[in-house]
């Protein structure tokens, strides 16, 4: 026979406790950039710089393009593991059509990710594929065919309006910021304000539900995954430009798991049935300002690796969701 | 836009000392048949995507000399997968090599796909990267550039160019590869004896030009005193090049450059004034590789170690010598 | 239509029921016989024994996937674990063959379970937590390695070179140590309150809970093994390869994952088999033999092929499941 | 030993208070299960009855209060809590398997043990299929059988009937009376006042986390147990009956639902539904009997071997797209997997099915959408903190009740309602009842899935008895009786002589 007694703690402490971590929970991402900041500017050289600042926002703009679609991605509860191979395939388009002007050459690019994004998505919605396979078949041979594109070598380029997408600024701002910023305001105005966004959150949170409650889901999902695509192609076309040059072997190398690195320090759960845009912008500067202060104190690959691990654990830790 | 296509006009490697530890390698101490190259059939196991010039032209060269001999050569590209190499190695002596060209993804790792050659009296001449097994019995000869050699002369180019003077970012080449180990022994070495020469950053670039740009990028943020930069490759420093630029920097006088390889992306810099020196690492394997393989059939001693000699570009001979890159 | 036709024959409903549940052994058994017809090199001894010992050590690791992804889970990590354990056991193969076995297990079994308790005890995910093990792993093998310059080599008559390289019938003994383990972790899996526990807990959580299912320590236990036989393949192929090399892994774990899902284990957890994962490593090996076996294909276009592939079979395989 | 001093409790609560993000469920809660008794815990939904349950379990902690145990307890909580996917006999023997002598699982032994378990419990199922294929009051059985079995001094039941009909319900109610006569002590939660006054000794009312009454049930009148629940006065409640349906509707408008022939095999074969405006339709039938399916196959969530769904005349494909856009709406059985989407919120949910009608452009309005769910939360009398609460943190019952909001406010012509006041309270019971009287006064074409007989003779204005996939009888009028039903419902009992096959619908 058991006998259990359990005495409980008094509440109000309790309570405080909680609120504090629920607000942790919901902030901890701007918290971190913020801490990482200020680590920065005492302890790093030339760190309170603007040119410091645009060259951080200048390489996290790829990656957080990137990490947009991988989140409206990972908020149908599914995943794209392709977004660094749609980046090459971009890359290695850009070189054929480049002979007929910039304007042209980006829009095969964008067509191609929107393409891809929307074979995913047909995979996904129609044939009832797990997302992270679905993807992976592209993750495998996307690379694969954009190297058989550009015949496996790198290629310099020269059109000096599409090279200026990655050197030229507006106001001070650099292009390819601006785009990124842009597109994540559209991207949050999508899924906070429209029908879609709504339908695709609610599709994350229960499929079934979902299917039942008469939603679109395929043509949601197929949407989702098109707009992934389209993005990554961006994200590519920019890299690109940024490199002079299309080289789609190193192209968005391990893309996919920055990307979803990002998003999830930035709060989206990997479960679904959440976006959180503005916790992606952050995890895209917390993970950029990680990689800087570690380069720029010089520390070797072993230890940067090491450091950033831990860092990704204690960024989702105060993050995390309580049971 | 120009693709950088593969050349492979430029000189060929050519041995500059053969350095033999103990006796050489000979047929008769091998047992291995005579093999007649007209008519052979050649497997070449190349390791890395050829996305790098230096590849490019390594395989091309390959591929040249192999129907100039007339023998029949098969290929295989292992993409930078060591247990790809080995079934690649093993695939190739399975569709009837009977000579064998490996340039290996690392020192360490082949054992089981030598072995396999040797079960198949199959003769394996590795080229570019050097084994750490043992020659005559698990392979042939190794035949390639000095690394630690390559990165005093950088060294020596780095001093003259900047007078002994200045603050120095190293992009290294990836991380677990004997390469990059030997260019950067050797250029540290290469600068012991000038003090004003100070190492500030040493970050990995993978030797890939998107990175080395990337972490060119930052270093140029935190130290903005850097004066030069030894690239462990050509394309980590075109991709510093593009860095510098964007930067508002003039590479090549207020940052100078020096990385090893040989590319014509790297050498055209030089040539345009914003790039400082290249030391080449000569991927044209081609003809030294198919002469041993037929001194080894006429039954000649081998030396264990063939290395050969590179040649070097800085801003006397770019322009003119630019026809050697690849 | 007339109302017979509605009840569908016993035997043809365990017929598709097994059609349904071995997809992939029905791709596998039609991919074998095309190639065994298409190429003569394919069925040689040579090759098929070369086959099976490249498939056991991606089928060590598999193994351990399976049991973390049944449970809802996935491992990240285990590519940088393999790597690592490649390291420790040449390192430790100085000091004999007990040290070069047991090193990587420990160390790579310590990784697993400090995923585990990550992902049992704070509910994070586990993506994001091997991920975080995938770095941290790779940051450590480029420690004790001085960032990946020193390679420890195994002499060759080692008895540990002995473990990776010895034969019987010509078969590697790491064939026979993958098939042991594939046999245990069947029995663990169907005949075992952990297997069940196992299945429970990626089945429907929640429910496990109320149902006193050791959730948290299924999990640990789960992330512990993947960790461990990482390392064991580690181990193994640092036998083989007579050296710790430090390069190879990278990119494993997608591997790893999709012979797993190509074997039928559901990646959202609580259903599959160890059997259908070792044919799932069949299938990719089989896959990869032919791709060599073609010869003149260029490598480029290897790659497509692979990911096409890979399409036709998780396709198929949906298509029989329904 | 413990067992002669009857006057230790086995389970004995005092002055626990939970609380949830702000939400108080049980506050100060006193409560004590003695030995052997049968003690029914009761309140209206979101009174804290589960919370009260899990705190009992050690499923949660308490933030204050002391929780004494003495004895192993075995519960069957709200929600059927087994593993869908893996199958009736590992569930049933989940942790204590049966082993041979090599320490492994015997699966002969667990299957033939569960079998007959379960035949007990007159489920005759494949126990090595998975759990998740059975209907849900299958598996509701299967974790009675479940808990049963476990050596236990105490069984919780968390509202164990709402998704069995009435010949399981006896089965049931057989199961708890065996218990009972072993010694163990029961707490019994449900919704039902029949089964409460037919087996409980006591009885516990919680009242917004409050325990407003502790004492023997059979004294109690059923109409102060309701004012206690409710707090409202006895006179109040007397005014209304045992449901709240009212009279019968008219219905003499062409059929606005024509359903022909719907087939799925092996679930439903040939099944016809034909309901006018303002009709509500009964469908009855056993546990398995195919009401679920049918239900899914005229809104098309279920792909279909034949049959048409025709509205107003036109004929509707068959995906749950068209049969919302043409007017049908659902309501569905399982609100957990098939209902709520957890992580968001009241409002979400309950506008969901509604949004592009609530959106301009594809943009959505959120005025709109507020007015539209502060009128359905106050209608339905829905309990929540603010609309923007997270469904998932709701009482069971508030949460049908946000799902019949989202059907409604889609504003269907035709409304499928797949048992839609299980686990409801009283309260909320009558008003959802009276709802559907409402609505189908208003015109809407109703489909009414309840095990309950009551509920289905007094709401509906015609039966459909369906029995094994095929529609038994129709009842209409003067048949609409309990001795009627019964006789269509369990074949055995109007069978003369293959009356089954020689039902109309098998020879199409
Ligand atoms: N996990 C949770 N998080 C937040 N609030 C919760 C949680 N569980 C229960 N609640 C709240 O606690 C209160 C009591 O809920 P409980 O489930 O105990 O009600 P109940 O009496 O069982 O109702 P029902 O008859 O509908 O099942 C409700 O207001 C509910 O919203
Ligand atoms: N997903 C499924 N796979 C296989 N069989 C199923 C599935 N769902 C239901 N069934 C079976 O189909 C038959 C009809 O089930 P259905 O849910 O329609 O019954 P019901 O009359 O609605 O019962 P309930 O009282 O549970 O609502 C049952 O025998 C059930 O076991
Ligand atoms: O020497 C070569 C080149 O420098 C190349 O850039 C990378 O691989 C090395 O082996
Ligand atoms: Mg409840
Ligand atoms: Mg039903």
């Amino acid at each position: 026979m058991t006998q259990a007694t359990t005495q409980a703690a008094p509440s109000t402490a309790v309570s405080a406790a909680a609120a504090r971590t629920r607000w942790l929970q919901d902030n901890g991402v701007y918290v971190a950039v913020g801490v990482l900041l200020l680590f920065n500017a005492v302890f790093t050289a030339n760190f309170l710089t603007v040119g410091n600042f645009t060259t951080q926002l200048v390489q996290a703009a790829p990656v957080l393009i990137v990490a947009l679609g991988m989140a409206l991605v990972i908020g149908t509860e599914g995943v794209d593991l392709s977004v660094g191979a749609v980046m090459a395939l971009a890359a290695a388009i850009i070189p054929l059509y480049l002979g007929a002007g910039w304007l042209m050459a980006i829009t095969m690019a964008l067509v191609v990710g929107v393409l891809a994004g929307a074979f995913n998505g047909f995979l996904v919605a129609k044939v009832g594929i797990q997302p992270i396979v679905a993807t992976l078949a592209l993750l495998v041979g996307g690379r694969g065919l954009a190297l058989v594109i550009a015949n496996g070598q790198l290629v310099q380029l020269r059109d000096p309006t599409f090279l200026s997408l990655g050197t030229d600024d507006v106001f001070g701002i650099p292009i390819s910021v601006l785009i990124a910023g842009v597109l994540a305001l559209v991207i949050a105005a999508v899924t906070n304000r429209t029908t879609f966004g709504r339908q695709l959150v609610a599709i994350g949170g229960n499929r079934k539900a979902a299917t039942l409650a008469g939603l679109p889901v395929t043509r949601v999902l197929i949407g989702v995954y098109a707009i992934t695509g389209v993005l990554a192609a961006i994200a590519g076309v920019l890299a690109t430009s940024r490199l002079a040059a299309s080289d789609p072997a190193d192209m968005g190398l391990l893309m996919e798991l920055s990307a979803i690195t990002a998003v999830v320090v930035g709060g989206t759960p990997l479960t679904g049935g959440k976006v959180r845009v503005l916790g992606t912008v952050f995890g895209v500067i917390l993970m950029q300002l990680v990689r800087a202060t570690l380069i720029k104190h010089n520390l070797p690959d072993s230890i940067a690796q090491m450091i950033q691990a831990a860092i990704i654990v204690a960024a989702v830790y105060v993050a995390r969701e309580r049971r | 836009e120009t693709p950088t296509t593969a050349s492979s006009e430029g000189p060929a490697a050519s041995a500059a000392q053969n350095q033999s530890a103990g006796p050489g390698c000979a047929r008769s101490k091998t047992g291995y048949p005579q093999i007649d190259l007209k008519g052979a059939v050649v497997g070449f196991s190349q390791s890395e995507k050829e996305a790098n010039p230096f590849r490019t032209a390594e395989t091309q060269s390959i591929r040249d000399e192999a129907a100039k001999r007339g023998a029949e050569l098969l290929y295989t590209n292992a993409q930078s997968d060591l247990n790809k190499q080995i079934s690649d190695i093993k695939s190739l002596i399975d569709r009837g090599a009977k000579l064998l060209i490996v340039a290996p993804l690392n020192s360490d790792g082949l054992q089981p796909a030598f072995d396999a050659a040797k079960a198949k009296q199959v003769p394996v001449v590795t080229i570019d990267r050097k084994v750490s097994s043992q020659p005559c019995t698990d392979y042939l000869t190794f035949i390639g550039s000095d690394f630690v050699e390559q990165g005093k002369r950088a060294a020596q180019q780095m001093i003259k160019a900047t007078g002994g003077n200045g603050k120095v970012a190293i992009l290294l080449g990836a991380s677990g590869n004997n390469v990059t180990v030997d260019r950067t022994k050797g250029f540290k070495d290469g600068i012991a004896g000038t003090p004003g020469l100070t190492v500030v950053a040493e970050q990995t670039g993978e030797f890939d030009r998107s990175k080395g740009q990337a972490v060119m990028e930052q270093l140029i943020q935190s130290n903005p005193d850097i004066t030069a930069v030894y690239a462990e490759n050509d394309e980590m420093g075109v991709g510093a090049v593009t860095a510098l630029k964007a930067a508002g920097k003039q590479p090549g006088k207020d940052v100078k450059i020096v990385s090893v390889d040989g590319t014509r992306n790297a050498v055209q810099l030089i040539a345009d004034g914003s790039y400082t020196a290249v030391v080449e690492s000569n991927p044209r394997f081609g003809p030294l590789a198919f002469d041993t393989l037929e001194k080894f059939g006429k039954g000649d001693e081998i030396p264990n170690t063939i290395v050969i000699s590179d040649d070097e570009y800085d801003s006397t001979n770019a322009a003119q010598k630019l026809a050697n890159a690849y | 239509m007339t109302a017979t036709l509605t009840k569908t024959t016993p035997t043809m409903a365990a017929r598709t029921k097994v059609l349904q549940r071995q997809g992939a052994a029905v791709a596998l058994v039609l991919v074998v016989a095309v190639s065994w017809l298409v190429f003569p090199r394919f069925g040689s001894l040579d090759n098929l024994r070369d086959l099976a010992l490249q498939g056991s050590f991606l089928a060590v690791i598999a193994i351990g996937m399976t049991f973390v992804i049944i449970t809802g889970g996935i491992d990240l990590s285990v590519g940088s674990v393999y790597a690592l354990g490649g390291v420790l056991a040449a390192w430790g193969a100085q000091y004999g063959f007990l040290v070069a076995l047991l090193l990587p297990l420990v160390v790579c079994g310590l990784i697993g379970l400090i995923n585990g308790l990550l992902i049992a005890r704070t509910n994070m995910a586990p993506f994001i937590v091997t991920l975080a093990s995938l770095l941290f792993a790779r940051g450590l093998l480029l420690v004790i390695t001085d960032e990946g310059a020193t390679t420890y080599k195994i002499a060759s008559d080692s008895a540990f070179v002995e473990l990776g390289r010895g034969t019987v019938f010509g078969f590697g003994y790491p064939i026979f140590i993958a098939a042991a383990l594939a046999l245990v972790g069947g029995m663990l899996l169907n005949r075992t309150n952990f297997g069940q526990n196992v299945f429970a807990t990626g089945g429907a959580e929640q429910s496990a809970v109320l149902l006193g299912v050791p959730v948290a320590k299924t999990k640990v236990l789960v992330y512990t093994m993947s960790g461990t036989l990482a390392g064991l393949a580690g181990a193994l192929t640092a036998a083989y390869l007579q050296s710790g090399v430090t390069v190879i892994g990278v990119g494993l774990e997608l591997d790893a994952i999709a012979v797993v899902v190509i074997g039928g284990t559901l990646l959202t957890g609580g259903m599959g088999t160890v059997l259908g994962t070792v044919i799932g490593v069949g299938l990719i090996k089989v896959i990869q033999n032919v791709i060599n076996q073609i010869g003149t294909l260029d490598s480029n276009y290897q790659s497509v092929v692979s990911g096409v592939f890979l399409l036709i079979v998780v396709v198929l395989q949906r298509i029989l499941r329904r | 030993m413990p067992t002669d001093m009857p006057s230790t409790p086995v389970i004995e609560v005092a002055g626990v208070t939970k609380t949830f993000a702000g939400v108080r469920a049980l506050s100060d809660v006193d409560f004590t299960l003695q030995r052997g008794e049968i003690h029914a815990l009761v309140g209206e939904n979101g009174a804290g009855k589960s919370t009260l349950i899990k705190v009992l379990t050690g499923i949660h902690t308490t933030d204050a209060g002391r929780v004494t145990r003495n004895g192993n307890i075995s519960t069957i909580y709200q929600e059927v809590n087994l593993v869908p996917l893996m199958s009736v006999s590992a569930n049933m023997f989940l942790g204590r398997e049966p082993r041979n002598r090599f320490g492994l699982i015997d699966r002969a032994r667990r299957d033939a043990d569960a079998a007959e378990l379960l035949r007990g419990y007159g489920i005759t199922a494949d126990v090595s299929s998975p759990l998740g294929t059975l209907a849900v009051g299958e598996q509701q059985m299967v974790a009675l059988a479940r808990a049963v079995d476990a050596n236990a001094d105490v069984v919780i039941m968390d509202e164990p009937t709402s998704s069995l009909e009435p010949r399981e319900v006896e089965t049931l109610l057989g199961v708890v009376r065996k218990l009972h006569e072993q010694g163990i002590a029961i707490i019994y939660v449900s919704h039902r006042m029949d089964e409460l006054y037919r087996i409980c000794d006591t009885v516990t009312v919680l009242r917004d986390g409050v325990n407003v009454h502790s004492g023997p049930l059979k004294e109690l009148p059923r109409i102060e147990l309701v004012s206690l629940m409710l707090g409202r006065s006895v006179k109040e409640i007397e005014s209304h009956g045992t449901t709240a349906f009212g009279e019968d509707h008219h219905a003499d408008a062409e059929p606005v639902l024509q359903a022909t022939g719907l087939t799925s095999r092996p679930r439903i074969d040939g099944v016809s539904v034909t309901i006018r405006p303002g009709e509500v339709v009964g469908l009855a039938g056993l546990l398995g009997s195919g009401r679920t399916e049918t239900a899914k196959a005229i809104i098309g969530a279920l792909p279909v071997d034949g049959g048409t769904v025709l509205v107003a005349g036109n004929p509707v494909a068959r995906t749950v797209k068209a049969s919302t856009r043409a007017g049908i709406s659902m309501l569905a059985e399982d609100r957990k997997t098939e209902g709520i989407i957890p992580n968001l919120s009241v409002r979400e949910n309950i506008v969901l099915a509604a949004l592009p009608r609530l959106s301009r452009f594809g943009v959505t309005s959120r005025s709109k959408q507020d007015r539209i769910v502060d009128a359905f939360i106050k209608r339905l009398r829905i309990k929540v903190s603010s609309p923007e609460q997270k469904v998932a943190e709701l009482s069971g019952g508030n949460q049908q009740k946000v799902l019949l909001a989202r059907w409604l406010c889609t504003e269907p012509k035709i409304l499928l309602l797949d048992e839609p006041t299980r686990g409801i309270d009283v309260g909320a019971k009558a008003e959802v009842q009276a709802l559907i009287d409402e609505l189908a006064r208003e015109g809407l074409a109703v489909l009414l899935i309840s095990s309950e007989l009551d509920e289905l003779l007094d709401g509906a204005d015609r039966l459909v008895v369906l029995r094994d996939g095929s529609v038994a009888g129709e009842l209409e009028g003067d048949q609409l009786t309990r001795e009627h039903v019964l006789k269509a419902i369990a074949a055995e009992v109007t069978d003369d002589s293959g009356d089954h096959a020689g039902s109309p619908q098998h020879s199409r």
